[in-house]
């Protein structure tokens, strides 16, 4: 139909639902894997969480340009930083170089950033930046467009201090939901738990998803 | 109104059997007001090759002399004599360089190699896209016209005198059908002895 | 836009006539305000592609249950592949409310053909030409249907399938998709027509099942819940709703 | 100075309702019409490419509509306003007939469309018409539209997406302008032919909204005989 | 029903908004029954808001173009009224036809030249011989020109501002004489002695002007409409093809002769090389 | 500012000097021409032993075919290639500078160079021109960690892919591989699914047509197939359309003569170096 031709000249973006929710003994991020150009899905099976240090790692949402830009930019000054320090640069110091970007640039840049990881001195950690370049550590934090539909889920349903498979469950839960109802969300959950022993990777397909209601 | 088409241009260039051809109209109007009927468009460069500049003629003056400069700093620069390959090259990295504020103008260039004689046409559009087809290439304010002529006209190894008369009827009849070009022709035939440079009788309405 | 009259503008053909410089198009082109656009209203909860195509004894329809409602996947049991009568079968994209709209039109003039009771039944030609005028009216009077309908039938023993657009735009054809099956479904289904123009009703379906799974990967507004119409000579039969069998290996290999 | 650099669109990011969308009554679905007319006959074709903005419609759909034994009408253009239009003129040449007992000749038609035209001046049909026949001699003759109804009989004439292409091969040579030490006479039957399978060919290696194939129609004093040829697909 | 009558909501539950396929035949034909009556876009403000309708829904710009016309004279003088007019009708930059014919014959006594809107100028002048015809069978009497222009502005006028566009001249000997009248959709009607009209009008003018006296012989007053024709072609990109010369006479029309323009520039060519050489 | 006397000398990088003038004229009114796009289908793909591209070579302006044959895949290094959808001007300058860095890089670390820099390259540049260089790319290449095809936007934004497709036939081309590719290919069964994908572009698209170009990556050797299939050939002529000579009205001939000096290339000797 007429809206059918959109994806001939919209940039791409990550229309996406990500996730980052602290635990006890670090934090677990998760995202859906579509990637848009209007309601084409240019790449089904995106990752759209991005490593920046070993232990900070970083969900996209917004532009896709603007979002790898920025996450390259702040990968070079931590990886400098932490060269000048000797040792690892802290995730509040990860979320500040974010914040200090997405706020210098924030006419030009549309980017929801959640900055995740695990440091020695406050352990896990959460950190929202969304489009505006506001900075601010939450327990567990949603964000892309898929979010609005699952505030009430999270809300109902977090609870500080769960244990690692508890929290997993937790995200591949809530992903689902938002999946399942915004159409720039979808494909498969990839999940990475950052612990003080390091990252892990998974990936749940499209097919393992939890069901649920679907009138 | 695209600002192409201001002062309307008609150009055609075709590959024959050891020669080329380029051809051009002679108006230069502002729109619909015909002001001069004898206006230079296609230039010589070289001894074998030609320039053809159809677009806005406030243009067409300036790239030719920023071209000419260029083309003669690298023949004093080189001691050699420039190939169309390379003129075609020069011209379309002057254009990209102004991508962003582009010269109203889509080069055309038709010559032979200063050494082996082997016939080269190209085109670009106005920020330096080169095109170098086998055939013919158009442009101008006439270039659908010339399209429709040239792609049914044009035939594989044409010599000096039927490459002559196939470029010309396809002109002619080309800017016939267009309003703002037309008014007088020049073809000029380019084989390795000799270029030979016609004017054309055509309707001057 | 030309109106400004310079020095070397041609005048106009006469007194505050256009000049014969400026585009010999409509009057009025400078100007921005459009009221005309509050006429038409827009489309509200839409639906994504429909897929279809002939096989060697009828016809084959497929569309997803999905309902969406700007990029929220709002309703999702909304079937529309409908059977209108024996000869014919009608599936629909676009604007749901319309589409019920137009729907409640049809079954009206289904029963008004059942009450003459003269033995004949609505041909799909019929209904497809009677189709193209009511959208090309309501796209005269700038109110159209935000709709594109497939009409699939039996005309004369021979399968019969032909599409409107909103605008009355209608065409017939062995595969037409509409939405972004357009891009997506109909070049697989135009090559595998080419290659086997007389397709078995299984092989319709698995083509439609294939076509189905595609669209779901590619087209952010589908679902994968869809129903499938068949019509042959032994009339309307709609399947559904059927699941999309997914692949997603592929995601293993991105890291 | 920070330059204002306007923010691109995002669709998913602009409004969570569903946006305005801008409504257009026409569309272009392309398409292209030559007609030759000779002493006795009159040949017209018509490609049969529906398309619309890069996407084709259907490969096979004739553009020519006949409307009597010897009138036939080819239509390029917003293919809504052309189905109205052709089932509109048929209505009405029907009611001719059944008013008159005869059938309408080909100069009366053509009349008449202009003025079915020019009622929707103001709204018009965005379609380049082109109303082929034989003329109450005999004559093949050819009757080319604007969109509001300005009607020209000539010879020969292209229309459509690729009528700027092909209207100067016409004028050359079938209308042999141009030319010195030829002689002008009306060409045969044949050669008209091959000319518009020959400057289809050329239209559909250059205008991409031309392609597929050709339906064409010759009509003489005995009827409407019709043709086909293959064109390129992409 | 009382409630859906106050909240106008009369097709509440009908279909009859859709159902009245077969009126379609006449309501898309109007104009047979009456000339005058045109179909109008069903929004407000149409004649500023159809210039958005050239745009399909992906924006595109739509190719097809109106015809229009160009460079027409007429002139009166001792002979009666001699009407010049060029050919050709040009779509955008595309020239649609070098052929056209821009002097329409009314009746025997009466001539109209088109500039503008081709379609437009062909259609009224169709009606105006009608009703020309009209008040012949009425009235035993062939209309006078003035009553003829006056009718031709008044039903134009009917349609001003909503975008119809032509410049005509009415020419025709009545029984006060030659008269030449000058009409155009704005609704101006104006008699006079000269005029020209259209894109290459100024260049016709400087010739005319020059070479124009009361006292011309025919083939003078002929001459001097073709070569001021013929000037403008050679300047105004939007004229040319054929240089058309008709005479109006106590007889009724003449058409003179029809000149290819390409012709006529190189015998005048021709003429102006001779006379420097015998200089 | 421009010189009486010393040479202009034309400086590096995009000039600007005719923007403000080109900005006055599209305010009077005068649209701003359309440069050639290439509407295109563009692929790639990773096959068991490396990656194929593939593209159509249709140009379009506007509605026109501005080039029936123009190449789409453009060199970048002797293991890179990459596919160019969009404005045809900014593919082919973007990847003319690209691979001229590729190729100092190469001098400068001495080994092949890893096709992840060339993508860095590629989307740091189109995102510092915030997507006004319309370059849509496919970059594929293998390197001594693999195969790797890439998608890149003209924001600047890259996706790492096994298989990927560009321009507006690439809803039709995805089509394509979403049914038959499959991991493993073997490169016969990779290049007809690439074949079949960029024909299906040609077919389906209107703005891309004419024929299949194919290149072949594997370690160490590249297959660059032009013309790899003629999708659509050109109808043949009905008539012939020569003219017998003296059908142009001529008013005026003027030759002039060449002389063509023969050249004479006298080679230098070579210094010897050897001692």
């Amino acid at each position: 139909m007429d809206c059918s031709t959109d994806w001939l000249n919209a940039p791409e973006s990550t229309g996406t639902s990500i996730m980052a929710v602290e635990f006890n003994g670090g934090v677990v991020i998760g995202a859906d894997s579509r990637s848009t150009t209007g309601a084409y899905i240019a790449n089904r099976v995106s990752d759209k969480l991005t490593k920046v240090t070993d232990q900070i790692y970083c969900c996209r949402s917004g532009s896709a340009a603007d979002t790898q830009a920025i996450a390259d930019v702040v990968a070079y000054h931590l990886n400098f930083h932490a060269m000048e320090l000797g040792e690892p640069p802290l995730v509040e110091t990860g979320a500040a170089v974010f914040r200090e970007l997405c706020y210098n640039y924030r006419d030009s840049l549309v980017a929801g950033i959640l900055v995740a990881g695990w440091d020695r001195k406050k352990g896990g950690q959460v950190y929202s930046i969304p489009i505006g370049g506001m900075c601010v550590r939450q327990a567990v934090s949603i964000g892309g467009s898929g979010s609005s539909y699952v505030y009430g889920y999270v809300d109902a349903n977090f609870k500080p201090g769960m244990d690692k498979e508890e929290c997993v469950s937790f995200v591949i839960k809530t992903l689902s939901l938002a999946m399942a109802r915004d159409g720039s969300s979808g494909g498969v959950v990839r999940v990475g738990i950052i612990t003080p022993e390091g990252v892990e990777r998974r990936v749940v397909l499209g097919t393992e998803l939890p069901k649920f209601y679907e009138g | 109104m695209s600002i192409l088409t201001y002062n309307g241009s008609a150009m055609v260039a075709m590959k024959g059997d050891e020669c080329v051809s380029i051809a051009t109209d002679k108006r230069f109007g502002i729109q619909a007001h015909t002001v001069s009927m004898d206006f230079p468009k296609v230039f010589e460069m070289g001894p074998h090759l030609y320039l053809g500049l159809p677009g806005l003629a406030t243009d067409i003056a300036t790239v030719y002399e920023k071209l000419r400069f260029r083309k003669n700093l690298f023949e004093l620069r080189e001691n050699r004599q420039m190939s169309p390959q390379i003129f075609g090259a020069m011209v379309s990295n002057m254009l990209y360089e102004k991508r962003f504020g582009p010269f109203f103008v889509e080069p055309m260039i038709a010559g032979l190699h200063p050494q082996t004689f082997k016939p080269y046409i190209c085109n670009m559009d106005l920020i330096g896209c080169r095109n170098e087809p086998v055939d013919f290439v158009t442009g101008g304010s006439a270039s659908a016209q010339l399209f429709g002529m040239c792609e049914s006209l044009w035939e594989p190894n044409m010599g000096p005198d039927d490459l002559f008369e196939t470029t010309s009827q396809a002109l002619v009849n080309a800017f016939d059908r267009d309003a703002i070009s037309g008014w007088g022709a020049t073809v000029y035939i380019i084989e390795k002895d000799k270029v030979t440079t016609r004017e054309l009788k055509t309707r001057m309405d | 836009m030309f109106n400004t009259v310079d020095a070397y503008s041609a005048p106009p053909l006469w007194k505050n006539g256009p000049s014969p410089c400026a585009f010999h198009n409509f009057p009025g082109t400078n100007c921005e305000n459009n009221d005309f656009t509050q006429h038409s209203q827009a489309p509200v909860t839409t639906a994504t592609s429909v897929i279809a195509f002939t096989f060697n004894t009828g016809v084959i329809i497929g569309g997803d249950l999905l309902a969406s409602y700007g990029s929220l996947a709002r309703y999702r049991n909304c079937p529309r592949v409908m059977k209108v009568n024996d000869n014919i079968i009608m599936g629909a994209g676009g604007d749901y409310a319309d589409f019920q709209y137009v729907k409640d039109l049809v079954d009206q003039k289904i029963i008004e053909e059942d009450c003459l009771d003269d033995g004949f039944k609505l041909k799909p030609r019929s209904l497809y030409c009677w189709l193209t005028r009511i959208m090309y009216n309501r796209r005269s009077r700038f109110d159209p249907f935000w709709n594109n309908f497939v009409v699939g039938g039996i005309q004369e023993g021979l399968p019969f399938l032909g599409t409107v657009d909103k605008l009355g735009t209608a065409y017939e054809d062995n595969a037409i998709c509409t939405g972004y099956g357009a891009h997506l479904a109909l070049p697989l289904i135009r090559d595998a027509l080419e290659k086997n123009p007389l397709m078995s009703e299984e092989e319709a379906k698995a083509l439609l099942t294939k076509c189905m799974e595609v669209l779901f990967y590619r087209d952010a507004r589908s679902y994968p819940k869809y129903q499938i119409g068949v019509i042959t000579d032994d009339g309307v039969k709609i399947e559904g709703p059927l699941e999309v069998s997914q692949k997603w290996d592929l995601a293993h290999m991105i890291h | 100075m920070a330059s204002v650099v306007p923010r691109p669109h995002y669709p998913d990011y602009s409004t969570a309702a569903p946006v305005n969308h801008h409504f257009s009554p026409y569309a272009d679905n392309g398409g292209s019409i030559v007609a030759i007319a000779g002493d006795d006959y009159v040949v017209i074709g018509g490609d049969t490419r529906l398309s619309t903005g890069f996407q084709i419609y259907t490969r096979q759909q004739s553009k020519l509509f006949s409307l009597s034994k010897t009138t036939v009408l080819g239509c390029a253009g917003c293919w809504c306003d052309t189905l109205t239009l052709t089932r509109l003129l048929s209505a009405r040449m029907q009611m001719y007939e059944q008013e008159h007992n005869k059938v309408m000749s080909t100069p009366a038609a053509a009349q008449m469309l202009s003025t079915v035209l020019y009622y929707k001046r103001f709204f018009p049909y965005y379609i380049s018409n082109m109303l082929v026949g034989l003329d109450n001699d005999g004559k093949g003759c050819v009757y080319s539209y604007d969109p509001i109804g300005h009607c020209e009989r000539s010879n020969y004439r292209a229309g459509g997406s690729a009528g700027a292409l092909l209207q100067p091969l016409l004028d050359n040579q079938v209308g042999m302008k141009n030319m010195q030490n030829i002689k002008d006479e009306s060409i045969p039957l044949e050669r008209a032919l091959a000319i518009i399978k020959d400057v289809f060919v050329s239209a559909a290696e250059r205008d991409i909204y031309t392609g597929d194939g050709i339906h064409i129609n010759i009509i003489t004093k005995d009827g409407i005989k019709s043709d086909s040829f293959p064109l390129r697909k992409d | 029903m009382a409630l859906a009558e106050i909240c106008g909501l009369q097709d509440f539950d009908t279909f009859s908004n859709e159902a009245p396929l077969q009126g379609d035949v006449f309501n898309y034909t109007k104009n047979f029954e009456n000339n005058m009556n045109l179909g109008l876009p069903p929004f407000p403000k149409f004649t500023e808001n159809l210039s958005h309708l050239s745009k399909d829904e992906s924006g595109r710009e739509l190719k097809i173009k109106f015809d229009h016309g160009t460079t027409t004279l007429g002139f009166q003088y001792q002979g009666g009224v001699v009407l010049a007019v060029d050919s050709r009708a040009t779509g955008g930059d595309f020239i649609g036809s070098q052929t056209m014919k821009k002097i329409v014959e009314i009746n025997d006594f009466l001539l109209g030249t088109l500039a503008g809107g081709a379609a437009d100028c062909v259609y009224w002048d169709r009606v105006l011989a009608k009703q020309c015809r009209m008040y012949e069978l009425r009235n035993r009497e062939r209309i006078s020109v003035a009553a003829a222009s006056k009718l031709m502005a008044n039903m134009v006028y009917n349609y001003k501002g909503m975008g119809l566009s032509m410049g005509m001249m009415i020419a025709g000997w009545d029984k006060r004489g030659p008269q030449l009248y000058y009409v155009d959709s704005e609704g101006t009607r104006t008699p006079g002695q000269v005029f020209s009209v259209g894109s290459g009008s100024i260049f016709a003018f400087g010739v005319l002007d020059a070479g124009y006296k009361w006292e011309l012989k025919d083939d003078e007053a002929y001459e001097l409409g073709r070569r001021a024709i013929y000037h403008a072609t050679h300047r105004d990109a939007y004229s040319g093809g054929i240089v058309r010369v008709y005479h109006m006479k106590s007889t009724g029309w003449v058409h003179i002769d029809n000149n290819d323009c390409m012709d006529l520039h190189y015998k005048y060519q021709q003429q102006k090389e001779d006379s420097l050489n015998e200089v | 500012m421009a010189m009486v006397l010393a040479p202009e000398i034309p400086e590096s990088g995009f000039s600007f000097e005719n923007c403000k003038r080109n900005a006055d004229l599209t305010k009077k009114g005068f649209a701003v021409p359309k440069a050639t796009k290439t509407g295109t289908t563009i692929v790639g793909i990773i096959y068991k032993d490396g990656v194929i591209l593939g593209a159509d070579t249709r140009a379009t302006e506007d509605t026109t075919v501005a080039d029936k044959n123009c190449m789409k895949i453009h060199y970048l290094a002797a293991n890179m290639y990459c596919c160019g959808a969009g404005t045809a001007a900014d593919t082919e300058k973007t990847n003319a500078m690209i691979a001229s860095q590729l190729e100092l890089h190469r001098l400068n670390t001495n080994r092949v160079v890893p096709v992840v820099t060339a993508n860095q390259m590629l989307r740091q540049y189109l995102f510092r021109y915030q997507g006004y260089i319309g370059a849509a790319l496919i970059l594929g290449g293998v390197d001594n960690t693999g195969p790797h095809i890439y998608s890149i936007f003209p924001h600047g934004s890259t996706d790492k892919l096994p298989y990927a497709t560009m321009g507006s036939g690439s809803l039709a081309a995805m089509a394509v591989f979403e049914s038959r590719w499959k991991p493993n290919l073997t490169e016969e069964e990779g290049k007809q699914v690439v074949r079949d994908a960029i024909a299906a572009g040609i077919f389906n698209d209107l703005g891309s047509g004419s024929n299949v170009d194919l290149c072949v990556i594997r370690k160490g050797s590249v297959d660059y197939l032009r013309t790899y299939d003629e999708a659509n050939k050109k109808g043949v002529r009905q008539a012939s359309y020569r003219y017998p000579k003296g059908t142009t009205a001529v008013l005026s001939t003027k030759v002039k003569n060449v002389v063509v000096e023969e050249v004479s290339v006298r080679h230098i000797e070579e210094m010897d170096t050897s001692s």
